[in-house]
């Protein structure tokens, strides 16, 4: 439905006094928070971070949130804003592809530990939950490539979002898990990298919201954020390269 | 008023017509139990509710203060109509202005004593009473600051009736106030509870199990046996009434009298009261009789006994010349009615005696009896 | 940073306070009236009051969300009352806690609003005291413990409740953000060292807290009292 | 042991060489109140515990029930130490099998009557006494089904009291257990009291204002005054010393007497009892005497008069020769004690009386008073 | 599908009756505790009793979570004396519930018992009954009410719990996998349908089963008994 029908385009009635409401995913906000500082150094623009779960501030934004821009951890919920309408048409991008990786601190190569896991399996293993978290999705794309699907299965512990897979881990109460690169870089972590070839690729997509009153600040933190430089940064702290910034 | 002489129906009609009164017609069903009351109350002194336990005594005062909430019937206090089932009238008994002294005290537990006094103080109308007054008389000053849960049974029953007469109400509902003290306590406490009647003109509805307190402050008497009133009136007949009725247990045979006080102290520390123009009776004087001119009292018909002369050289004082009206063989003893001017007198003789002095109707007798046998519970 | 842990604090404070304000003005009567009450309709009411209880605060949340958006109805009649969307805002946070912490509030007091038993009331009356007069004098006092456990239950699940806040309030920093979500953003964000200085923070301020309600509510014992019967009305009296 | 000829110390001796014992020394200090007992109490039968209210009677029962936890000193039941104080020793309540019947009632009111009574049958170890037999002694047959807190007061303190007495403990604490009850209830339940007494030689102690109640079932007397023994011995005894006591306004003067039944019925419906060899008293027959052989009686001070010659053509049955011991003159009354045989008697006459009569020590005199003067609670 | 969300169902059951009667074993006596105690320390217990309420679930799920890994004490302990781990498994959702479902348990509990007064006990110790006897026939049925607003309390909140049960038991079906996580799954998956479905079955049966808990409580009325004078004992003393 059309929900926001009646809203014209307003981007040039910007309301500079509000600082920009950024929706992001959690597991991103880390890397965001670094890029903002050089953003803010650049446009002057004010920006205030709202993270939480993707699927919570898509529910939000369904029902009239006042976010300016969407930093979602999939590409499902951007799709579903723009064809619904929520978003703004053609805003959406994919700022970052997740990296996947397990969390193990003794085993080398991926091979080693695809051996050791197919020859004496841990009792539970952890990622994000399958159904609901694109991370988990990939997760069990890797598994299933790999071979370990059907060993795994039913060792799995699965966590509402990848931000809860990696604190389950971190306790240490399971200690093998496939996590989000990214998660392993920010906490100086050492784990084995999973190739993008193995699954589908992680798109992290965002959008710009239709009823947004800041359309140009959220139009040009999205072309920040696709710059060369940022994509670089966003590189460094564990994502994999993006193949082609689309325009 | 409390002239015995005056009869029932003497009593009826004036109350009728003078006196405003508390009209009962109520119906309380129970699953083991019925009250059924229907009795026209004259508000102008103490009314003494008695009766067996379990006769519906509490039920009648709880109906009346508006905490039976089953009732069908009304009942009106002077012209204000309490309830009345039938117009759907049920007046809350916080708008009743009636004060009820419960059997089982139930202070309030959160207050201290002085605390469950001024409460209510604070929601009195009229604020005729003193406080410091109520709690002199009824001996609370050493206690006030205590909590009420630490009382004794007696201190408790005395909180709560400081607490109900402080309240002022327009009737006050008393359900044995007086059990749980000794004899000192109850005396001081009745005499409190005539004054602030006189003083205020508060009526007031006094259930009691023991006949002599009822004897000493109720104008009026209520029997009640379950559930249904059995006798009412002037509470000197009522008992004479119930001296007569042998199945019923409830009390001593006795006389009760209200006389007029002649001389205070003959000078030999005898009060004598006026039975009539001839004859006088005399009982032990008392500081208390001094402000009074009338006195309430009655004479056990175990205390009296009989003469055919006049006696002598005796301490008894009273000896009063009688005609026998009435003779009434009970198992070991036989009931005399001995009418002296126009006061019955009874007296229990044993049938030993009775067959040895084989007395007849209408035979002229001495009564005889000490003046300490004319009591009063107030000395 | 620590500024914006400080306004979330700021935020939930205010949030608790008002909800437990809200919950106590609504739960009171309700308590009462459900104790009293005797028809069998009671236990309806009972259940739906339990009800926020079996469903996931995530889900609950969820479902006020669409409650509250101005496609629906509440949320629509609040957008012409207030002029103002009710979905993301502070009274939207407060009104979703009062709904989830309303049985901890009122099953509470009507336990004790039923164990109080009728004997101290019916005196209560008898001395003049009308229904508003006996609430305050003779109920309030003799179950003040249980307000202390029904506020104090409804005032922690507050400041603990989450899954709906986050739902509902939409986490604007300022407004909707409050300390669970603040907190519950710095374990995602694998900050765990200022998650756990905000923990043990709320920890030992929680508990202060709880301590120094709890010990109001001690029994007083042998607290001497000055003698004060020299009231007015004893002058009164002595006037006459 | 029920002759009143046995003195105080002989008394004394003699329990503490036979009779088992409850020895208390005791002390409990509230703030505006202090309890401090020490004495030995003789467990052969019922025990009477009076004193004014707030003398500290309830506080003394809930020390040797284990209720008061702040006390100090030592309680010996027979041989088992209930507590003390300085060797650590506290036993708790329910291992003390002590009874005790609370001046409010304290029935659970989650149960019925039947409930409350079987709460007591299924924590008996003996099971002596059948719950029928109890039901039907304290009539609540017609109540078992009822909640409990829809009883009347009175039949609340009959269920208190069968629930209690159905626990058979080896001593059983009675705080005012008949005060809200009607005479006849009183006099029934006193009844039973006293057979259950008899029955399990169950020992009692037993609370209460009225010296009636007392003097009826009670063989030993202690008075309780300020936290304080005031006085304990024989009942007869206490009495008669109590009677001298001007301060204490507690009792009516009186004799108090436990005499044996010479003939039950002298054919004229009068009971004669043997006062000693020569001389008789004679009262009222009842049925109740005729399964005793010993007979509790008072007669008040004020009932019996004195006569100088020996009377005759009166009704009244009793007249006995007795010589002056002791006149004491108070306010407008004379207290004399006259001693026939051995036993004192004690005649308060006005003091307009001793005026006239003159009566002075050594003087011989006759003592009078009427069959019915001599007085026994059940009747 | 719909097979899982059976599973899911029965787990809660299990998970939701085992923590209530944990509770209720475990609160009755620290509620009893905490009721006749006086000592100030009383008011810290309180206070430690209350604190998982302040905390937002998610964030006692992480402390939980590494308590109960086998680095850490508690955790090992389990392991050595079960042989199994402790995290992510069904006991360790249940400890998870216990506690963070004690404050429901242990506060109507103690008010109630507060509220209860020594008076009948007195009378009931002098009827010759001891301390347990005492309160199977005399507290129990005084404050059942209060048992069941305890229970019904506590088995409501641990049904709806979610955001601990989640952290530590990680979603794993027929073991840790409850109802509440399940439905949050479908509305995360678009799958609205089968959310609202699962949700209002859950509200229908929830409320079923405290209509029905409350209706047991209802008090009975005028309910005739027959006339059981005629016991052994009778029949004994006839004997004599
Ligand atoms: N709420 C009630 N439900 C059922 N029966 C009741 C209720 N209240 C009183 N009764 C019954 O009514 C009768 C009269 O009770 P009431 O309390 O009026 O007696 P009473 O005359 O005050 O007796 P007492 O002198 O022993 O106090 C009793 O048999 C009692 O069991
Ligand atoms: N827990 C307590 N704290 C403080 N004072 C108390 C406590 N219990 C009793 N007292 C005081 O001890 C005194 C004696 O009380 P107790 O109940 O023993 O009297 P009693 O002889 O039974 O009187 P009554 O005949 O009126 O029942 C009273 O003054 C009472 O106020
Ligand atoms: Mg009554
Ligand atoms: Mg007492």
């Amino acid at each position: 439905s059309q929900a926001q029908q009646n809203n014209t385009d307003n981007s040039d009635s910007d309301d500079n006094n509000t600082p920009l409401r950024i929706a992001v995913a959690a597991n991103f906000t880390p890397v965001l928070k670094v890029l903002l500082k050089e953003f803010s150094k650049q446009t002057g623009i004010n920006s205030q971070i709202i993270s939480g779960a993707s699927g919570a501030m898509f529910l939000q934004i369904k029902h009239g949130a006042p976010f300016d821009i969407f930093l979602s951890a999939d590409s499902r919920r951007p799709k579903e804003l723009e064809q619904d309408g929520f978003a703004r048409k053609n805003s959406r991008k994919t700022y970052a592809i997740g990296q996947l990786a397990f969390y193990t601190t003794t085993m080398p190569s991926l091979e080693q530990l695809s051996i050791d896991l197919e020859k004496n399996p841990p009792q539970r293993f952890a990622i994000a939950n399958p159904d609901i978290a694109p991370y988990g999705k990939a997760a069990k794309e890797a598994l299933q490539h790999l071979g370990l699907w059907s060993t795994l299965q039913h060792r799995l512990i699965t966590g509402i979002n990848i931000g809860q897979t990696f604190a389950q881990l971190r306790s240490k109460a399971v200690t093998r898990g496939i996590v989000a690169n990214s998660q392993l870089v920010l906490n100086n972590l050492s784990g084995v990298l999973i190739p993008t070839s193995y699954h589908q690729p992680i798109e992290q997509q965002l959008v710009i919201i239709r009823a947004s009153k800041r359309q140009a600040a959220a139009k040009s933190l999205s072309d920040f954020l696709l710059s060369a430089k940022s994509q670089a940064t966003i590189v460094s702290y564990g994502y994999a390269p993006t193949p082609r910034v689309k325009g | 008023m409390n002239d015995s002489l005056i009869n029932n129906a003497a009593l009826n009609s004036l109350t009728n017509h003078k006196t405003p009164q508390l009209n009962i017609n109520i119906n309380i069903s129970y699953q083991q139990f019925e009250l059924s009351i229907k009795q026209s109350i004259p508000l102008n002194g103490i009314t003494g509710v008695f009766g067996h336990s379990a006769s519906g005594k509490s039920t009648l005062l709880r109906a009346i203060a508006g905490l039976e909430t089953t009732l069908t019937g009304e009942i009106t206090l002077v012209d204000t109509s309490l309830v009345n089932s039938e117009q759907g009238i049920y007046l809350k008994p916080e708008q009743r202005q009636v004060g009820l002294v419960f059997q089982n005290s139930r202070l309030f537990s959160h207050l201290t004593v002085l605390g469950n006094l001024e409460y209510a103080v604070k929601r009195c109308k009229n604020s005729r009473l003193s406080l410091a007054e109520v709690i002199k008389l009824t001996e609370l000053s050493a206690l006030l600051d205590q909590e009420v849960n630490q009382l004794s049974g007696g201190q408790q029953q005395r909180v709560a009736l400081a607490r109900a007469i402080l309240a002022e109400p327009k009737l006050l509902l008393l359900d044995e106030p007086l059990s749980a003290l000794d004899r000192h306590s109850k005396t001081q406490l009745l005499k409190m509870i005539l004054n602030i009647q006189k003083q205020l003109s508060l009526p007031m509805l006094y259930v009691s199990h023991s006949l002599d307190e009822l004897q000493q402050v109720c104008d009026t008497l209520l029997v009640l046996a379950q559930g249904k009133v059995v006798s009412f009136g002037n509470i000197h007949h009522v008992i004479h009434q119930l001296n007569n009725n042998h199945e019923c247990d409830l009390i001593q045979q006795q006389t009760s009298l209200s006389l007029p006080i002649k001389t205070f102290n003959n000078g030999h520390g005898l009060t004598a009261l006026a039975l009539n123009a001839q004859q006088d009776i005399f009982l032990s004087c008392d500081q208390a009789f001094e402000q009074q001119t009338q006195l309430r009292c009655f004479i056990l018909a175990s205390d009296i006994s009989i003469t055919l002369t006049e006696p002598s050289n005796s301490s008894i004082v009273n000896h009063l010349l009688g005609t026998i009206k009435q003779i009434n063989a009970q198992q070991n003893n036989v009931l005399l009615t001995v009418i002296c001017g126009s006061q019955d007198f009874f007296v229990t003789i044993s049938a030993f005696s009775q067959q040895k002095l084989s007395l007849t109707l209408r035979q002229q007798v001495y009564l005889q009896f000490k003046a300490s046998a004319v009591r009063t519970f107030i000395h | 940073m620590i500024n914006s842990d400080l306004q979330a604090l700021i935020t939930t404070l205010e949030m608790a306070a008002l909800t437990t304000i809200i919950l106590l003005i609504i739960g009171t009567p309700l308590a009462w009236y459900l104790a009293k009450m005797t028809s069998r309709f009671k236990v309806i009411i009972e259940a739906v009051v339990a009800l926020p209880l079996v469903l996931p605060p995530t889900v609950v949340g969820f479902y006020l969300l669409i409650a509250f958006s101005p496609e629906y109805l509440p949320g629509q009649m609040w957008q012409q009352a207030t002029g103002q969307q009710l979905a993301f805002s502070f009274s939207a946070i407060v009104i979703g806690s009062v709904l989830y912490s309303l049985p901890f509030v009122v099953q509470p007091l009507q336990k004790a609003f039923e164990q109080l038993g009728d004997s101290l009331l019916e005196a209560g009356a008898l001395l003049g005291a009308g229904p508003i007069d006996r609430f305050f004098t003779i109920v309030l006092p003799l179950t003040k413990a249980s307000f202390i456990t029904a506020a104090s239950l409804g005032f922690a699940h507050t400041v603990g409740e989450f899954g709906i806040i986050l739902m509902i309030g939409g986490n604007i920093p300022g407004e909707t953000r409050v300390l669970s979500i603040a907190l519950f953003d710095h374990v995602e964000a694998f900050d765990y060292a200022r998650a756990h200085l905000l923990s043990i923070s709320l920890l030992i301020s929680s508990m202060v807290l709880l301590a120094a309600i709890y010990w109001l509510n001690l029994p007083k014992r042998n607290k001497p009292k000055d003698l004060t019967v020299n009231t007015k009305r004893e002058e009164q009296s002595a006037n006459e």
